[in-house]
């Protein structure tokens, strides 16, 4: 299988949809034939950026969450997508232990997350229009780690 | 959050039972299933109920049978160590597998917390 | 959990994307405690309807399946949609037995099975334009069969 | 479709292997894991590959582990009763779990086909 699949998946921005969003990209990344130790890595990954789209994007009102899932020569590349209150400082927002959440009991590791269980993330973000994350993990026989 | 119908229902969702269990002043949490934000908020509230009620002094966390966890668990360990870090507390974890132990190393956690093969280990070492 | 929770999955006409597909729809299903015997019907319901627009509405040819989703008020509706060649005569297509490509091994079953695992059937479609399929299921307590 | 690499590898997609054994004329399809449209293709050919080198006269479709089938399972059973109902040959299933068993009943195949409880049973009859 090292030919292209995609997928894109829409749902409703609610806290019991983060453990589907994960189960979603899990079942698709299986096909890409991961380790055990790879899925954990993405399902949590993903886990952080739906999480953070939920409370901190939308803040907990309601909202639609997008994400796109490519595979692609033993690539996995996920994108998670909201049309939430968007970051003002990335950078700062991407520093390790930093939450604009702390009474939410938010650690401030989300991106520090994402940052070591993915090969590469990107955060893309404009006040008032949403925030978008992309990540990239390879698979298999290319240990990343 | 019991499922009393019981038997052929599926356990799909990930809402297992949090299992609490008090031992003179130790709070043995067994996180069941999967620990993320969604389930965060109710074990917060269900465990900081039994801290204040049962005069909680040390905390077990147990994650034999936990099949999933992100930061949202350091926020709850972290939030149970401010609670009891004040009155001379402690917190533990136990029956850590490999990808909860991953995410406790990245977390720093192990700064502040202690770590055991299971929660008879745990309970011996606080209640010396 | 009785409010309304709705999704949306995109994914591309391949074969080996209909085990995904019934797993999306499994994992979102279990929000409404479904028993192990509703869940593989709507499983085998979903598989049914997403094979039929991979081998019949796209001919094994490139293009893109969307799954849409509702849980609300203990009851599921599953919708797969393609933009395939469309089916001419609904009636006789969805007649027992009828399959127009035997060469394939089709039985002729996929709209039974569909009607006999789920509470609602109902098709729509436009020759060159595409195929909708409705279902919908009450899951739980108040049992259908 | 081996997995040579084994031990940590996921098992999600549902691409385990079928196993084919022969005894005699009979042959024995082990449908472990998921029997759809995906599958049914490459059970198709493997299984008419053997039918024909191996001259077989009986089939046993074995579906202790089966976790899903669809109607492309009702199409694989039925296209092996095609080629082998010439020669006087038989089918049978065995291990049928409950999901499976609403599918083969709909399907009306119990009428040409034979249920028993496993392989051995079904061998036993078949040699008659
Ligand atoms: N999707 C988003 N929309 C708006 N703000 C976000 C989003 N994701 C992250 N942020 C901001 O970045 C901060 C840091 O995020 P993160 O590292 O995941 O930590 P945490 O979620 O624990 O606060 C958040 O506290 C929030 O202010
Ligand atoms: N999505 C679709 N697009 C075009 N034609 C379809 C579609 N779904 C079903 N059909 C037509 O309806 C027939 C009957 O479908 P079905 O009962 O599922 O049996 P089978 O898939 O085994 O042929 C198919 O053979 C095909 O001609």
């Amino acid at each position: 299988m090292s030919d292209k699949n995609e997928m894109v998946l829409e749902f409703d921005s609610k806290s019991q949809n983060e453990s589907f969003a994960r189960t979603v990209v899990a079942a698709f990344a299986a096909q890409l034939d991961p380790t055990i130790e790879e899925l954990a890595d993405i399902k949590t990954a993903v886990s952080e950026a739906v999480t953070n789209s939920i409370i901190h994007g939308y803040c907990d009102k309601p909202g639609k969450i997008r994400m796109h899932c490519i595979l692609e020569n033993g690539e996995i590349m996920v994108e998670v997508i909201d049309e939430g209150v968007g970051i003002e400082n990335i950078a700062k927002a991407m520093e390790p232990l930093y939450t604009s959440r702390p009474e939410l009991e938010r650690s401030g590791m989300g991106f520090s997350f994402m940052e070591a269980f993915m090969d590469s993330l990107e955060v893309k973000s404009e006040l008032g229009k949403g925030t978008t994350v992309i990540m990239k993990k390879r698979i298999g026989k290319y240990q990343s780690r | 959050m019991q499922n009393g119908t019981g038997n052929s229902r599926s356990k799909f969702s990930g809402e297992e039972d949090v299992v609490y269990e008090v031992y003179q002043r130790c709070l043995i949490i067994r996180l069941n299933g999967e620990l993320d934000h969604h389930n965060a908020v109710r074990i917060r509230e269900e465990a900081d109920k039994l801290i204040d009620r049962k005069n909680i002094k040390h905390i077990i966390f147990d994650f034999t049978a936990t099949s999933f966890m992100d930061s949202a668990g350091i926020g709850v360990i972290m939030g149970r160590y401010r609670k009891v870090i004040f009155i001379g507390g402690k917190i533990a974890v136990a029956g850590v597998n490999m990808a909860v132990d991953r995410i406790l190393k990245i977390s720093g956690l192990y700064k502040i917390i202690e770590k055991f093969d299971n929660v008879e280990a745990a309970l011996k070492a606080m209640q010396r």
